[in-house]
């Protein structure tokens, strides 16, 4: 018989090397069914208890116990992929750039400025990704919902406020539209990833 | 040669190699080859490696053999040579030396000693391997759960990228000036989300709650013109019920809907 | 820039996921190659100390670190597994030492030291377990595929080199055969390359 960190022990090994979530009954063999499943669950609360502060943790399913790592930890584990990491299509792009700079915005305000028809999918995959949401309908007749960012979007692209985005006027001076502050320019012009790709996004592009 | 291992007449199984019969075909399939039988007996017997009686190892090999075969035992072709080269082994000790051999002569037996204790070297290699912790048999590679569930690979954005993409937009589109976007107008439509959002939570909010005035007055001026912007496009309704009153902002739709 | 404590939770976290042993150089991609090969390795040994206690050990192989089961705790973790993992035969481990020790051998340098036919099956299974693998054939009639370990071999079995590989026993140096000289027989035992003799070949005719 097991004094109970031995049998924490054996727990956690067995849980860390199984392949499958494990129900008490199966663990209880572990013991040759000589701990209760009272017992059990007790150290199954105490190891997940310990496990708390780390990336890796014990989690109860349906099926059973498992180790897993946190979601959090996601992005280190995406480091060691070697493959290219996906990249959105130019039309989620442009859709998101101009609910970003002119929300809230309709669908058909989206469609105006692209000209083309903004595909529901397109949509969805940024809203999906938690970084637009409806904050209204407009009274016009269908009453189109009215898309805005949300305080997500900002999170994942590390800024404080929509203040923080690129300003456009850099893009009006490169268009030759209007002359931009000499300041602004040049902080671009410091920036080193200003140039980087411009057109990568548009190269991967499935207009929807 | 063969002819000589064929011709030698059957002899009778000793006891110390009696074996019962059922146990027989398991016995001989414990042994890895003629090399492996050697070895055994060589051992078995107390038997010096480097100085092999041959003619005791010869004689039990060959009744073993001969148990094979009379059993019909499947024999691998291995042991009949093994059995030649016992034999000739065996014969050649049994010349008589010439009295003035050269003295390089190598013993018959040096090549079989040779054999012999390279293959015993490599077999207690095979056991002492077999004792090492293997994987998937005796210790278990760690392999968790990856959770995806939240962050399956998505892609990622940087504000550039969206500076990027309105550029394109521009080109493509010729956009006029009018749609260029200062930070000042980015900071009220910042608010009109920010307003609208707080709507779709509560429908109705009185006048003052949507002004931060700790924030500084900046951002209350925004938050007005905010609100204004809204009205304007209808997004919102300002209401009023008499002088003084509360002012009560709601979603445009609230009461069309 | 992540503190000690911070980028040793990564680093457990990508070792316990992880489906193969990683080398250090892999790991460093976890934190942008901003730590350094030497750090990183102190990390992982600290994390080894830290792991020591438990029924589940980080170790150090050919091909890098990975978390594995103490094989003490096996008896319990069996319990419960449904069957056991076979063992593999005589004819297989005495294969696998031969070129384990010996390597790179062909398949007749093997049949003249276990003095029997090497079926395919044994060099298959061996094979197929990614222990062994052509490489390189000898340039005589036929040429005979040349076999030697993998690093997978020296994983598996928890060693991170050759040279970890347990010691042969030693074989007498002299052979004390009488009347004839020990001489050209010890030289034979000292050289590696023993099996290359022309007599040893022979040795092992199939044809009865």
């Amino acid at each position: 018989m097991q004094n109970p960190a031995d049998a924490k022990r054996i727990l956690e090994a067995a849980l860390l090397a199984a392949q499958e979530p494990m129900s008490v009954n199966e663990l209880k063999r572990l013991f040759d069914n000589e701990i209760g499943a009272d017992t059990l669950k007790n150290l199954l609360e105490e190891l997940r208890e310990q496990w708390s502060p780390r990336a890796v943790e014990l989690v109860s399913l349906a099926s059973g116990w498992r180790f897993q790592t946190r979601a959090e930890f996601q992005p280190y584990i995406e480091r060691l992929q070697t493959e290219k990491p996906p990249r959105y299509s130019r039309a989620v792009m442009e859709t998101l750039a101009i609910i970003a700079y002119r929300q809230p915005v309709t669908r058909g305000d989206i469609e105006d400025i692209r000209g083309v028809v903004v595909s529901g999918q397109i949509v969805q995959t940024l809203e999906n990704r938690g970084w637009i949401d409806v904050v209204g309908h407009r009274e016009t007749p269908g009453r189109p919902a009215l898309y805005a960012t949300t305080r997500r979007f900002l999170d994942d692209l590390g800024l404080r406020s929509l203040q923080e985005l690129p300003p456009l006027e850099e893009v009006a001076q490169t268009l030759q539209l209007e002359p931009a502050p000499a300041q602004q320019v040049s902080e671009a012009e410091l920036r080193p990833d200003a140039e980087d790709e411009p057109h990568a996004a548009a190269a991967t592009g499935t207009d929807g | 040669m063969m002819a000589k291992l064929y011709g030698e007449p059957v002899i009778e199984l000793p006891h110390d190699l009696y074996i019962p019969p059922d146990a027989l075909e398991v016995f001989l399939e414990a042994f890895e080859g003629p090399l492996d039988l050697l070895l055994y007996l060589i051992r078995k017997e107390n038997l010096d490696i480097l100085d092999i009686p041959m003619a005791p190892l010869t004689r039990q090999y060959l009744e073993y053999v001969e148990i094979m075969r009379s059993r019909n035992l499947e024999l691998a072709a291995e042991y009949l040579v093994m059995a030649a080269m016992l034999m000739e082994i065996k014969s050649r000790l049994l010349l008589p030396r010439p009295p003035s051999a050269e003295p390089t002569e190598e013993d018959p037996r040096a090549e079989l000693v040779r054999r012999l204790l390279e293959y015993e070297q490599m077999k207690k290699a095979a056991q002492a391997l077999d004792e090492l912790p293997q994987v998937g048999r005796d210790v278990i590679a760690i392999s968790v759960w990856i959770e995806k569930t939240i962050a399956e690979r998505l892609p990622d954005v940087h504000a550039q990228d969206l500076a990027e993409a309105w550029r394109g937009l521009l080109h493509r589109a010729r956009m006029s000036r009018h749609h260029r976007i200062s930070r000042e107008e980015l900071s009220v439509r910042e608010h009109m989300s920010t307003i609208l959002r707080a709507l779709q939570e509560r429908r109705v909010l009185e006048f003052s709650e949507l002004f931060e005035p700790e924030r500084g007055v900046p951002v209350l001026v925004v938050t007005f013109l905010a609100l204004l912007e809204l009205a304007r496009e209808l997004l919102i309704e300002i209401t009023q019920s008499e002088c003084f009153a509360p002012i009560y902002v709601k979603l445009g739709y609230a009461e069309s809907s």
